[in-house]
């Protein structure tokens, strides 16, 4: 809750990441460096080496100063609306984690109201939520991509259903657990009150389930980030930061892959935030913290 | 106009140039179409997204199509601008390999999704066993970038003579360093970028007459392409939304394109085509197609009309 | 499950219950048995009690005797695995649907992320009350339990006696015509408990209610009482009830008069009978 | 025809659950009626396939499936061992091993908790997808650089759990080791260990599901030329859809019998806590 | 925070403690203050207490007043913000290293992952007794709480009085020279109570442990303590310290005496005081 008092730690922490991130670049760059001035008939001293291992073109990793400026030059020094922007690509991909987000968390808080409320729900669909996790989704998005297709819906809408395939599970499973946590007393407390059913749900279990709503919120916001990433694989790499890194890939740029990278976790980080800030103020009004 | 959509079998890139010169150059709507094209990537198989009426013709090679044909997908070749075959095996020279007798005890890394089986049957017809035993080869998968080869975690690697090619030597390495053996030479060659639909819509009268005028126009925007290399990348760079491609890169390649395209009128060669299926055929161990498709797999019917 | 009348005495007590018709609870032979994994625990056994309407009935007896369970019963929270319950003559499903019952549990349970005063007001608004009755009566019973005051603060800024006298106020905030009281004043020092029998009492004159109270201490079960229930475990069972004479007026000091002690004795007695100690 | 026999199906499958849940909760019930649930869903699955006609290269049915597990189930072996045992499962062990160590480092020095976490949250959102292309180059096409994935993968989710876990004592718990003037370790170990369980079982949980999708997604970066992975990224090329679908389906199985187990060994261990109690 | 010596009786109490040499706690201006959001909150202030060994020290007080804040301080839970304290002429940390104390809470705190026996063991394990000796001493102090036959059982399977004797019984297992103990007897009934009472007396005159007990209910104070602690709250402070001229053998009926019940009354004004009622 005071973000302040963390700034020394995380500094440090960075710190460290970066010095060893120099190091491991220079370990695992070298060869290449080496292998280059052999064929070249050249003799590199340690100093030049080193050098050399942080100034590569495709190198096998980056360099923290080659990603940042990368991440300069795409951000700052572009139009937003280029399509060598990394905003325009992080915008689009953000745009359909958002529908699979808020697709995602509908299905599930409504999968958990029904599994609380149904006893055939928690008996029969709890089991099948969980094996339907543990498909891989990167091996049926593309068949859900072309099945998606075939029906007339394209363009954001299958991306935001492959987001919302990732995301309503940690709903689900949070949410069902939020909405049992009241204890046996205020339930029956409730019913010496004879509440409907439905100012059960909204004076207690509502009220109660918002500590896990928002936990399952975050984890549901990183997951629709991924989900939308692997829903942009096989749209074909037309824009959006999966594209990004796709098409990194098929050329070697490292470099454009770990900004596009870098990209996709300050978005959700900034989500993140965002959900852990309106937990916050709900919070706060709720007199709980 | 009448709608047509085309997919493609790979990212946007000067590859599939004649059709992004055809649609930028109106020669599409000179033959009143409005074309739609949707660029591929490694998780699109287009067959399906034809199949799934995503697409309404496409751009496969033809062992991936005739394996999907053989897998129940009514798929037939209507047009195939691309003469001969860019595939080939580049290897370091410092791994020791100058010719095939070097093979033996090396990795040799291929793109799959069927690109494998011509080097199966370049190896069988060598003596050479796949399975890493002694005296033989190991066969690695490799995914469609040069990076392995790069990093020594092959000694030879497929690549595309107008494109990974020139990764490899963009990354700093010099053509002494490498040694290349094209599949086109090796006799291994299999037919790649053709354009293919389905027998359902061949059925429909009116349809064959939409693709009759698409290959017509996109066979003109080839041979423009051909002619006006420089102009034809930068129409591709244009049409790339990744904004990942480089002008050089896309000029380079639009000339290696040219030089396989340019044997080629649009129509099917028969022999080219019983050749790649006799490649297939013989790749030995687990051969994607178990029995000759024949001739119902590709039609003329539709550049017969187109090319007249 | 269900045995009948076995016993005497409670079958003594069946009778005289069925000539007073006016009876608010009647309770004839109720049996609970719950099924753990252990195997069953009889947690009551051939409970038969009537309760008049306006009587004030106390629950005294050793822990985990099923005091808790038969309020829970009456309430309709839990099922009696045999014999009969009727509430106001229905059955206690019908009476809870009726709002009759304003239960305080044996631990506060104020809700959380609620102010002392939402919470008092959150059984007003599901019973749909007014706003401003609900706000007039809020205020009247924060004032009997000395939390004037604290309307706006949350729980957990309140201590563990505090907490406890919110949840009173809660329970009596609307009108049910029979309070269940469920060891209320546990975690209060003497001073405070004595101040806060006062108060119900007074509660309980002016309102007729009536109430069924749970409590460890003797005294207070005398000083508060029109019957007291002993009860006594394995299984759950009355062993005693006393009628008290004790006249409705009833001043701290009447603690230190003969009548008054010799209740306290006779319940001492019944309660040590409950225990396993000579 | 099949569409009608479908709707049926559904309808009659749900029916008969809400009567089999209506009754007493016992063992066999909690076990029936999820599998009926499975099965009329496989019914509605079949019958729509068939029905409407789809093309198997788009949506085979479940009895192609069913056939290709069988001719193919050689394959299926091989694969299975590849990527779950050898990848997914020492994936699994060494990063829920490392995280737990590193929860009771960071645990014990706030400085570090305060500093690695938050950092921990960003690079625990860097997208699997763009790790593992640069995990597969740093530690090769086999199963190594698959369990690095899963590393990677479970690694954060299993601390975060764990920290949170080691910190969930109450007061008045930890103020009576005090007064024993039991010292860290024993403290760690007669109190923060046993009371972390329900948080560390809640991480091993996720991490079950997430090792496996880790590893099979690991191998569409490269592989050796077997793996689940593999098989279901190439298939899909060639369109083999049956055998890709009969790789998820042992992937599914594989992956709720691995959660299964877990939760029942949460089961055993955490049978105090009340979460576990509940349900009797 | 630290206000020194302002005070008349608190000078003079701090004079006497200093003659006697024997002090076994000392507490000099203890003070003590929370920093809350809402400001300072001042739970003690120049507290002065001398306790010599083998006392029975019994603390009464308005809920919120600081005997739980007092207790924890004497056991190096909390440090005081003013003032000094010393527990066998070393300081609370050092002490409770000497692992001196034994810790009776407020509520149970049983691990509930430990059965009643394990739970009881632990100390004993901790502070390395042979495994012969734990079994010994589990069985010994279960019986003395009346929970033989229970080891084996959970802390859910036991009613909450059942709980609570058994975290009185882990406090007794293991020897510790002073026994800290805070509303101990809460949830019990009166029976029970009277029960562990004597066993409590007992074990003290058998052991000459130095016991410091919290209660709320003034009988009890006075039958067990020698010396009666009243406190008064915000800030926390003694108001009153009793020495109980009653002998060390006390039976039971003992508590109908006149000395008893003057010492009680002295006790109950004390009380009374603090509060705000009239
Ligand atoms: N849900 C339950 N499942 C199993 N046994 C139960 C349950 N509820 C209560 N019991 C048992 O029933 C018996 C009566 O319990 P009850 O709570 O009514 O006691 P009580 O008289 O209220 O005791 P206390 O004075 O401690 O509150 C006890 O032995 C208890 O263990
Ligand atoms: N950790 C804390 N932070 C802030 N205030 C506290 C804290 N602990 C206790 N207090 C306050 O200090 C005062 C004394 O509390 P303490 O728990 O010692 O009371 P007590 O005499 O034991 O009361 P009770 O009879 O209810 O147990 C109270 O006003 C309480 O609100
Ligand atoms: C099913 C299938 N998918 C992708 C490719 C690979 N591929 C097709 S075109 C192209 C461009 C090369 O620069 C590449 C890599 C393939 N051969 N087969
Ligand atoms: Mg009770
Ligand atoms: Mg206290």
């Amino acid at each position: 809750m005071a973000p302040m008092r963390n700034i020394l730690p995380v500094l440090t922490v960075i710190a460290a990441i970066v010095v060893i991130w120099y190091g491991a670049a220079v370990w695992l760059n070298a060869q290449w460096v080496l292998d280059t001035a052999a064929r070249q008939d050249r003799e590199v001293g340690a100093a030049e080496l080193v050098m050399e291992t942080w100034s590569q073109d495709k190198p096998q990793l980056p360099a923290p100063h080659q990603v940042v400026t990368e991440l300069w030059q795409t951000t700052v020094e572009k139009n937003i609306t280029s399509k060598r922007s990394l905003v325009y690509h992080a915008w689009v991909t953000l745009s359909a984690t958002l529908a699979g987000f808020g697709l995602g968390t509908a299905l599930g808080f409504a999968l958990a109201v029904g599994i609380v409320y149904m006893r055939v729900m928690d008996m029969s669909v709890m089991p099948w939520v969980i094996a339907s996790q543990t498909i891989p989704i990167l091996a049926i998005a593309p068949m859900i991509i072309v099945v998606l297709n075939a029906m007339g819906l394209s363009g954001l809408l299958p991306k935001a259903m492959i987001s919302m395939y990732l995301s309503f599970f940690p709903v689900v499973v949070g949410m069902v657990k939020g909405l049992r946590a009241p204890s046996r007393m205020q339930l029956d407390q409730m019913r010496t009150w004879n509440a409907s059913k439905t100012q059960e749900f909204f004076k207690l279990r509502l009220p109660s389930s918002m500590p896990y709503f928002f936990t399952s919120l975050k984890i549901a916001m990183a997951a629709s980030l991924v989900g939308a990433i692997v829903g942009e694989l096989p749209t074909g790499a037309v824009a959006g930061l999966g594209a990004r890194l796709l098409a990194g890939s098929y050329y070697g740029q490292t470099i454009q892959i770990w900004s596009a990278l870098f990209m996709a976790a300050a978005v959700a980080a900034a989500m993140v935030g965002l959900i852990g800030f309106v937990q916050r103020l709900t919070l706060k009004r709720m007199g709980m913290n | 106009a009448d709608e047509l959509s085309l997919q493609l079998k790979w990212v946007t890139q000067a590859q599939f140039a004649g059709y992004y010169v055809a649609a930028d150059k109106g020669f599409y709507e000179e033959e009143d179409l409005d074309v739609t094209i949707k660029p591929g990537g490694p998780d699109i198989a287009p067959v399906q997204v034809l199949l799934g009426g995503g697409a309404d013709v496409m751009v496969d090679w033809l062992p991936s199509a005739l394996a999907a044909r053989e897998n129940g997908a009514p798929i037939v070749n209507i047009a195939q601008p691309f003469k001969s075959s860019g595939l080939m095996l580049t290897c370091l020279k410092e791994s020791g390999i100058e010719s095939p007798e070097d093979f033996p005890g090396h990795t040799l890394g291929t793109w799959f999704f069927g690109n494998e089986l011509p080097l199966y049957s370049w190896m069988s017809k060598l003596g050479y066993p796949t399975d890493g035993s002694e005296g033989g080869v190991t066969i690695q998968k490799i995914n469609f970038n040069v990076d392995p080869l790069l990093q020594k975690q092959v000694d030879c690697a497929t690549t595309m003579t107008y494109n990974e090619y020139w990764q490899v030597i963009d990354a700093g390495l010099t053509p002494d360093d490498l040694v290349v053996f094209k599949y086109e030479d090796e006799g291994i060659s299999t037919l790649e970028d053709g354009l293919y639909t389905t027998e359902e819509n061949l059925e429909d009268p009116e349809m064959v007459d939409k693709l009759t005028r698409f290959v017509r126009a996109s066979m003109k925007g080839w041979k423009y392409a051909e002619e006006n290399p420089d102009e034809a990348a930068d129409i591709v760079l244009e049409n790339d939304a990744t904004g990942a491609q480089t002008e050089k890169h896309q000029k380079r390649m639009m000339g290696e394109i040219a030089k396989l395209t340019a044997g080629s009128n649009g129509a099917l060669d028969p022999a080219d085509f019983e050749r790649t299926v006799e490649v297939l055929m013989s790749a030995g161990a687990a051969p994607v197609i178990t029995k000759d498709p024949g001739d119902a797999a590709w039609t003329h019917e539709i550049t017969d009309e187109a090319l007249d | 499950m269900r045995e009948r009348g076995t016993d005497r005495a409670s079958h003594n007590k069946r009778e005289h219950g069925t000539m007073t018709g006016s009876a608010i609870i009647d309770a004839r032979d109720v049996s609970l048995t719950f099924q753990t994994n252990d195997g069953p625990v009889h947690a009551l056994r051939d409970v038969n009690l009537q309760v008049e309407k306006g009587d004030f009935v106390s629950f005294i007896g050793p822990s985990g005797c099923g005091k808790t369970t038969f309020l829970r019963v009456m309430a309709d929270l839990e099922q009696p695995t045999g014999g009969d319950i009727h509430v106001n003559g229905v059955s206690p499903e019908e009476a809870r649907r009726q709002r009759a019952y304003g239960y305080v549990f044996q631990a506060a349970g104020l809700y959380p992320w609620r102010t002392i005063g939402g919470n008092i007001r959150l059984p007003l608004e599901i019973m749909g009350y007014d706003r401003s009755v609900q706000a007039q009566r809020v205020k009247e019973v924060l004032e009997l339990v000395d939390l004037a005051g604290f309307e706006k603060k949350y729980p957990w800024q309140l201590s563990g006696g505090m907490q406890q006298r919110a949840s009173i106020a809660r329970a009596l905030a609307f009108e049910a015509d029979i309070l269940l009281m469920d060891e209320p004043f546990g975690a209060l020092d003497e001073i405070v408990r004595d101040h806060l029998n006062e108060q119900l009492l007074a509660l309980w004159a002016r309102t007729q209610k009536t109430i069924c109270f749970v409590t460890h201490s003797i005294p207070e079960a005398v000083y508060l009482s029109t019957k007291i229930v002993v009860m006594s475990p394995r299984p759950g069972r009355i062993t005693d009830v006393i009628e008290s004479p004790l006249p409705k007026e009833r001043p701290l000091d009447i603690r230190d008069t003969p009548e008054f002690l010799e209740i306290a004795h006779r319940v001492r007695e019944g309660l040590r009978a409950g225990h396993a100690y000579d | 025809m099949w569409i009608v026999l479908g709707i049926l199906a559904w309808a009659g499958g749900w029916a008969l659950n809400v009567w089999l849940a209506g009754r007493a909760r016992s063992r066999a019930t909690a076990l029936a009626v999820p599998v009926i649930f499975g099965l009329t869903l496989i019914f509605v699955w079949e019958a729509a396939v068939r029905g409407f006609g789809i093309s198997p290269v788009l949506l085979p049915p479940p009895s192609a499936i069913v056939a290709e597990m069988g001719t193919s189930s050689h394959i299926l072996w091989e694969d299975f061992v590849q990527t779950v045992i050898k990848g997914a499962l020492t994936g699994f062990v060494i990063g829920c091993a490392a995280a737990l160590g590193t929860a009771i480092v960071v645990d014990r020095f706030d400085f570090l908790r305060r500093g690695l976490l938050p950092v921990g949250n960003f690079v625990a959102a860097l997208p699997i997808i763009g790790i593992a292309p640069i995990l597969v180059m740093w530690f090769g096409f086999d199963w190594q650089s698959k369990a690095a994935v899963v590393v990677v993968m479970v690694f954060f989710p299993m601390l975060v759990n764990t920290v949170e876990g080691l910190r969930d004592t109450s007061a008045m718990q930890r103020d009576l080791m005090r007064t024993y003037a039991a010292g860290y370790w024993t403290t760690l170990l007669k109190l923060r260990l046993p009371a972390a369980m329900p948080f560390i079982f809640n991480g091993l949980k996720l991490a079950t599901t997430l090792a496996l999708i880790g590893a099979i997604v690991a191998e569409f970066f490269g592989s050796p030329i077997r793996g689940m992975g593999f098989r279901i990224s190439t298939s899909v090329g060639l369109l083999a859809l049956d055998l890709v679908w009969a790789e998820i389906v042992v992937a599914a199985i594989a992956g709720s019998a691995f959660y299964g187990g877990v939760a029942l060994l949460e089961k055993a261990v955490t049978f105090w806590h009340p979460s576990q109690r509940g349900q009797g």
